[in-house]
């Protein structure tokens, strides 16, 4: 992708480069009208669609109607400004994950994880903790060097400290689906806030994972790392195998920070 | 199709449920005695939104009196002298001295003093009934599959906004869906609601709201179209109650979806449920279980037959508490991962099998939703072979998939586009059910055959362990549930021997 | 829609009144990663879309990536400063237009209609124009007050126009059907030109169709009127004998300009 | 299905074919000279873009002289001391004196002279086709229905890009539609080109960019991924003979396309289609043919029968051309009204029918077109029932169908999101077809024994008249064309005694 600083500018694509064809649809509160498609025009224009074509326009409600339409964009996005924490897990399989642990960090790790709030979707979780698993990766429960606790849904961010504090946790996961009116930000922000209350934020690992979740979000909630979907339970074993060895290394030669695989 | 493998489904299944029934019958919740209460018209809220049924509840159960049931207390309050029974309501709740556990009043004076009241609240859902006959036979409704959409804005007045263009839309039931953990409540909430996430609250309020608005909108199109909501979680029967007289079609209503998915108490939902539909018959309102939720627990392939198994138990409690046939939506889904082969046989197979099974009932069949993705495109899709299988195998009630299922509660704009592409495949395969028959002993038939073979070898295991082991061991939708565990168990009672619920009496037909 | 100077804004409408809620979908030339999702959120948010939620990225070729995305508009349209032309069209059965013509006009309104240029689709043009109609509605073929003549497709303008001088025609019907790097319009252009050249502009009501056709367009290119997707025959039968009436009355009256509906 | 009305269909589609035969052998065209010429390695253009191919044909024209054949005049050329046929070209193209009408040459003479580059031509022909056959070997083939779709930038090189795309979503076949009126075009355009105007090109060159996309894609897949394009229009058999040899596997070829949709004169296409079949057959190229269109001008349900008896004469005119039946994928569409009840019954039928009556044939089946609006939504999903009725009757190959159908030619994520639903589709019920039974007598037999019947109502009229007449009265398509109008005419020739093709003699099979 070029040098970091050279602009890498992206537009849309149709089917050819540069045309920057892009597709909308929206529903504006007007019934279907000569005028009304005029103004889905405008209004797509205003987004920066050159030569918008409205292609539907159908009541879609008493006094509502749905558009949709196709424009030329004139945005660009510079590709090499943009950078995105990523999670950095190193592609091990459960073998070589269980290994390190034992190698290493010669116990279990203890982990401890829920949906929580009013959230009860608990596939989520469950796909990462639970011996099934998910997409044929066996879950935490069925690693030897892990200690699962999996509280399941509708737990309070209360409980869920207690518990693991309980367990003597080394990782707490987090798992929101429910992503209405940003639910899952408030109900994840508030967990940090509590363990920061408590004085015991830095004594766990904090995970945090749903659907709408990334690793850019979860570090701005205050969260050590995020999963988003097609997670498999490996790379969050991975993951936790390698920040608790980092963990060990730092307590070990506090001076000195690193990561496991440098 | 084996009959005598059917026969002997329904037969194991009576047995599970008669067990359970025993239990029903000997005691009573918080939940039901606040029905009652509100069916004798007691009204209202403290000025911390507390309804004074759930004040009045809470206060003859904390003394432990609430095994004579809250009739009891409020026939003696009109006995004692008070004006009405809401006024015996409040001096119960509110009164300074504690609920006076004896007297002179005996059980045949208590019960003649509510002769009236219970007269006046069947009546009430009576009218309900009568008015919903009076609307269906001048407003025509729609053709099966009724088409079946949602409406989860979190403020009851766009909701209706949004209710009224599904039905300009080609709906013929529109559901309000909960504001998410509503069934955690242990109350139900109290007036027009605003505010609610995933959904808006179900109030007697908001329901009365949507029904004026679906009313206007179908007399606008000359079509009955009806409304549902949820009558499951804490307050299961109290929202039969409210549903019943605010004419709602169609409740959601299933003691399986609370235990499993919301982890409420076995007991507890068991018995709200009995008294829940003891309502829903009287109020012949169309009762949708819930055992497509299984599928989103657990693999809809490896699974099919324990959504199976659980409707024919589903079926039997519901004779028990005097639900017809014709009233019981039982629910299953189109849940296979859509990328398997053959996949859209496996689900016409199942589908076809639930129909034939359940030939009287009107079927609740529920669309795609766990393997659906962001892919709005694709996902609507997923959702015209779901439409197309709906159509063929006539189903009754189909929920109608949203493209936006993995993103967020449905938009106006997705759900027109959803009754579109519905009308359009109804329209276009109208008979194809019809015309169609499968192959001899093909993957269709065989798969249906595999799939009963299950569910009858599940109904036996079951029926050895009883309901309460089967569920704790995670029989139904991978979830384990201890009978007891989960919320709500404080509110269970057993009745006592002078134990009063003339309104029960009456709906069991004892009155 | 309250008075015309009063502003009329309209945002999109998801599920609630002001939540601005537009969907979009583009491709980016970049394969999918965390960094080419964040490239599309960017992207969307420069299109003015707050909360951008990427809820879709495929790969839909080597190097490319299809996104979908919904998000806030914050974009609004002030309806009441928009104005569209609309074709001025009473609404008659093809009964009261033969009638009318029979009695104001008193003689076959001469028709010549064709699909020019390269442009093959001659559906639409035909459904205008032959007996058989359009919905239901029966073409200008049908009516005896009409002599219509139908070119067919891929006709030069040169030969349109030669056509129409030679059968006197009152009016030239065009349609374009193909739009791709705006044919359409430049077809279209070319007639009108054309015309002027000959002088004979004016000699003709002169109008267009086809599915991207309204009469806002149409009047920019110089025509009289446009007419798009839905159009039925009585619609243009109607025009054409509103639009001739006037004509007999300007050049009867010649200093006093009107419609014949007035 | 009545075996002896079909036996009857195809009797009369024979004789129809028949007499239009004795008008082919009769005459020859620019068209099949000019193709001719580019099979002896005629190549080149003029600085204005004129291809020798033309100039060296429309010399010979001019003077009258085209019914010798061109071969007669190249032949005599190299008697005559050209030191090739390409110099034997310029020299009659651009040689100052007119072109000999006489000379002592005899026809023995000439036809010796052109015996090895006939058999050159020949020759680069079976070595694409031997070329694909190593290909098709090594590289499996995906499964039926084969996954059709189209790019169409107007830039081959974008078209490229655009090819591979398709690979990789799961195409199996890619065509690069035509720029607009290319049809109309009396000369193949030379070299690789960059604008057109709703489609690319056909040339040469362009086929050849795209062959090369097309087979490294195919080397990523382990697929082979086959290529089509038009042989159609004004150049039919120019762009067979350059197909063949660039190793396309596939043409759109029909007579009758270019005679309604494109207003070419039928003696012209007739003539020119026979000589481009002639060389289809020998590239083992399949045939695509252009019924399908019909249901564009005239109506689904009323002209249903207008497809399949111009499918029968067209499989006469290809058995006449030497076209196996295993290469012959006639075309038809599903282009019923959606809205009409059971538009979904009468498309499976049509489409089982045809695909009864044509067991051995590469079917081609058009997706909804018409009746696409520029709602993308609704339209994915009138594609989906498309290609649910294509996998459950075994189409062997489906253009699929473009959600943006109604706006603009498909951009890279429409043909991306158009492979995925049909992929999922062909999958999910991939053994549908096998399971299903029609009930007997129902609407969709029905409905095709009524389709049968009309169509060989039809085919015993149009024999009676002669398909010249047929045509003229608009029995297709409700186009009406005149034997003697339409474009082209002009270039069709007698044949004189002294014919000389050895090509067409080698194809034949008398060589
Ligand atoms: C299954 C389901 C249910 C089931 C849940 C059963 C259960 N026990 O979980 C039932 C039927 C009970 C249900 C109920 C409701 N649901 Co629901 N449900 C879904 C559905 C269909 C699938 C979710 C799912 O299971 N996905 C599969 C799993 C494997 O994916 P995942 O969660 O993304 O998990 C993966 C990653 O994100 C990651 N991950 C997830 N968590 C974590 C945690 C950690 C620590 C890590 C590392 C990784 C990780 O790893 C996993 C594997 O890769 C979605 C729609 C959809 N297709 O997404 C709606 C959906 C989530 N539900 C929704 C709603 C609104 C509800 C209700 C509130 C509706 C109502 N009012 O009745 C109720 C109430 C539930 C509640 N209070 O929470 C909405 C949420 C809208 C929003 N954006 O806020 C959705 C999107 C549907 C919709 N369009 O309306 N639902
Ligand atoms: C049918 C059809 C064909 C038929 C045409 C047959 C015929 N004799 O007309 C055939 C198969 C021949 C064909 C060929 C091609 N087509 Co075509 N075709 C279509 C299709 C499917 C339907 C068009 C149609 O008939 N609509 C129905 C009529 C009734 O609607 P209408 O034209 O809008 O007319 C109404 C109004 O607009 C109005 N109206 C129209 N004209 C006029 C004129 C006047 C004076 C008035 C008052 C009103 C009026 O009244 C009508 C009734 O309400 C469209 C896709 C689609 N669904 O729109 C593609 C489409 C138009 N075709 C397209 C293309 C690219 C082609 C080809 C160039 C492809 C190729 N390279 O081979 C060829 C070549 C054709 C050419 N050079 O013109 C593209 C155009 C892309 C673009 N936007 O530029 C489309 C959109 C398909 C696509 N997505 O690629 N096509
Ligand atoms: C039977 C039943 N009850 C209730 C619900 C809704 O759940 P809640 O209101 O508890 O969120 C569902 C959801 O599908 C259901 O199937
Ligand atoms: C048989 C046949 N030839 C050619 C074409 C394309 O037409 P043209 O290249 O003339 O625009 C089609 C279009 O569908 C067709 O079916």
């Amino acid at each position: 992708m070029g040098h970091p600083t050279s602009p890498h500018l992206l537009r849309a694509y149709g089917d050819r480069d540069g045309d920057g064809m892009v597709q909308m649809s929206f529903t504006l509160q007007v019934p279907p009208s000569a005028i009304a498609k005029e103004a889905a025009r405008q209004f797509a224009e205003a987004h920066g669609l050159k030569e918008a074509l409205v292609t539907a326009m159908e009541e879609c409600g008493p006094g509502f109607t749905y558009f949709v339409v196709y424009g030329h964009s004139v945005h660009h996005v510079d590709l090499s400004k943009i950078e995105v924490p990523e999670v950095d897990i190193p592609d091990l399989d459960k073998k070589e994950i269980e290994h390190r642990i034992e190698e290493r960090i010669g116990r279990k790790v203890v982990v401890v994880g829920a949906c929580t709030g009013s959230d009860a979707h608990t596939v989520g979780i469950d796909a990462i903790l639970n011996m099934k698993g998910y997409a044929g990766d066996k879950g935490l429960e069925s690693y030897k060097w892990f200690d699962t606790h999996n509280l399941g849904a509708q737990v309070e961010n209360e409980a869920l400290l207690a518990r693991a504090l309980a367990v003597g946790a080394d990782a707490i996961l987090v798992s929101q689906v429910i992503t209405q009116r940003n639910s899952h930000k408030e109900n994840a922000r508030a967990l940090v806030e509590l363990m920061k209350r408590e004085g015991v934020r830095e004594r766990f690992l904090l995970v945090f994972g749903g659907p709408r979740v990334d690793h850019k979000l979860a570090l701005e909630l205050g969260f050590d790392a995020g999963f988003g979907p097609g997670t498999l339970p490996k790379h969050v074993a991975a993951y936790l195998m390698t920040r608790m060895i980092d963990r060990q290394r730092a307590s070990a030669f506090p001076g000195k920070a690193g990561t496991a695989h440098e | 199709m084996d009959e005598s493998v059917v026969a002997d489904c329904r037969r194991l299944a009576a047995e599970i449920a008669d067990e359970v029934q025993g239990f029903i019958d000997r005691h009573t919740t918080v939940g039901v005695e606040r029905t009652v209460a509100r069916a004798y018209g007691i009204d209202g809220a403290d000025d911390q939104g507390a309804p004074l049924v759930n004040l009045l509840v809470e206060r003859v159960h904390a003394q432990k009196l609430l095994g004579r049931g809250i009739a009891f207390f409020l026939g003696r309050e009109l006995l004692r002298g008070a004006p009405s029974l809401q006024e015996a309501a409040e001096r119960l709740a509110y009164g300074a001295a504690p609920v006076d556990p004896s007297g002179p009043e005996t059980l045949a004076q208590i019960q003649a003093a509510l002769a009236a009241p219970t007269l006046a609240a069947l009546a009430r859902i009576d009218a309900a009934v009568h008015e919903r006959d009076g609307k269906r036979e001048r407003l025509a409704m729609g053709p099966t599959p009724h088409k079946y959409v949602i409406v989860a804005t979190g403020n009851i007045y766009d909701d209706a906004v949004q209710a009224k263009s599904a039905a300009h839309g080609g709906a013929d039931v529109v559901a309000v869906i909960r504001a998410t953990a509503q069934s955690l409540l242990d109350y139900v909430p109290h007036g027009p609601t605003t505010e609610g996430y995933g959904g808006t609250y179900a109030t007697q309020a908001n329901f009365k709201i949507v029904r004026e608005a679906l009313d206007a909108a179908g007399a606008e199109l000359s079509r009955y179209v009806m409304q549902t909501n949820y009558s499951s979680g804490l307050c299961m029967s109290e929202i039969a109650w409210m549903a019943a007289v605010e004419r709602l079609d169609m409740l959601l209503n299933d003691s399986m979806y609370g235990i499993l998915f919301r982890d409420i108490n076995m007991e507890r939902t068991f018995v709200d449920q009995y008294f829940s539909r003891r309502l829903i018959a009287r109020a012949k309102i169309v009762v949708n279980t819930g055992e497509d939720n299984y599928l989103t627990t657990a693999d809809a392939v490896e699974a099919a037959h324990t959504v199976l198994s659980s409707q024919f138990i589903n079926e039997a409690f519901a004779h028990r508490a005097g639900v017809a046939d014709e009233q019981l939506g039982l629910g299953h889904a189109y849940e296979i991962n859509p990328w398997i082969e053959d996949s859209f046989l496996l689900e016409l197979s199942q589908a076809q099998l639930v129909r034939q099974l359940f030939p009287k009932h009107p079927i609740k069949w529920m669309p795609p939703t766990k393997h659906k993705t962001g892919d709005i495109f694709h996902s609507h899709v997923h959702d015209a072979l779901y439409n197309l299988v709906g159509v063929t195998t006539n189903q009754s009630i189909e929920l109608l998939g949203m493209f936006t299922e993995a993103i967020h509660n449905p938009l106006l704009m997705d759900r027109y586009l959803s009754l579109k592409s519905a009308r359009y495949i109804f329209s276009a395969a109208k008979h194809l059910g019809e015309e169609l028959e499968f192959k001899k002993d093909g993957i269709i038939e065989r798969r249906a055959q595999e799939v009963l073979a299950n569910a009858h070898a599940m109904l036996v295991e079951v029926q050895r362990e009883g309901i309460w082991d089967a569920i704790a061991r995670g029989a139904f939708a991978e979830v384990k549930r201890a009978r007891d565990g989960g919320k709500g168990l404080a509110g269970v009672t057993a009745r006592a021997a002078e134990y009063v619920n003339p309104l029960l009496d009456a709906l069991e037909g004892r009155a």
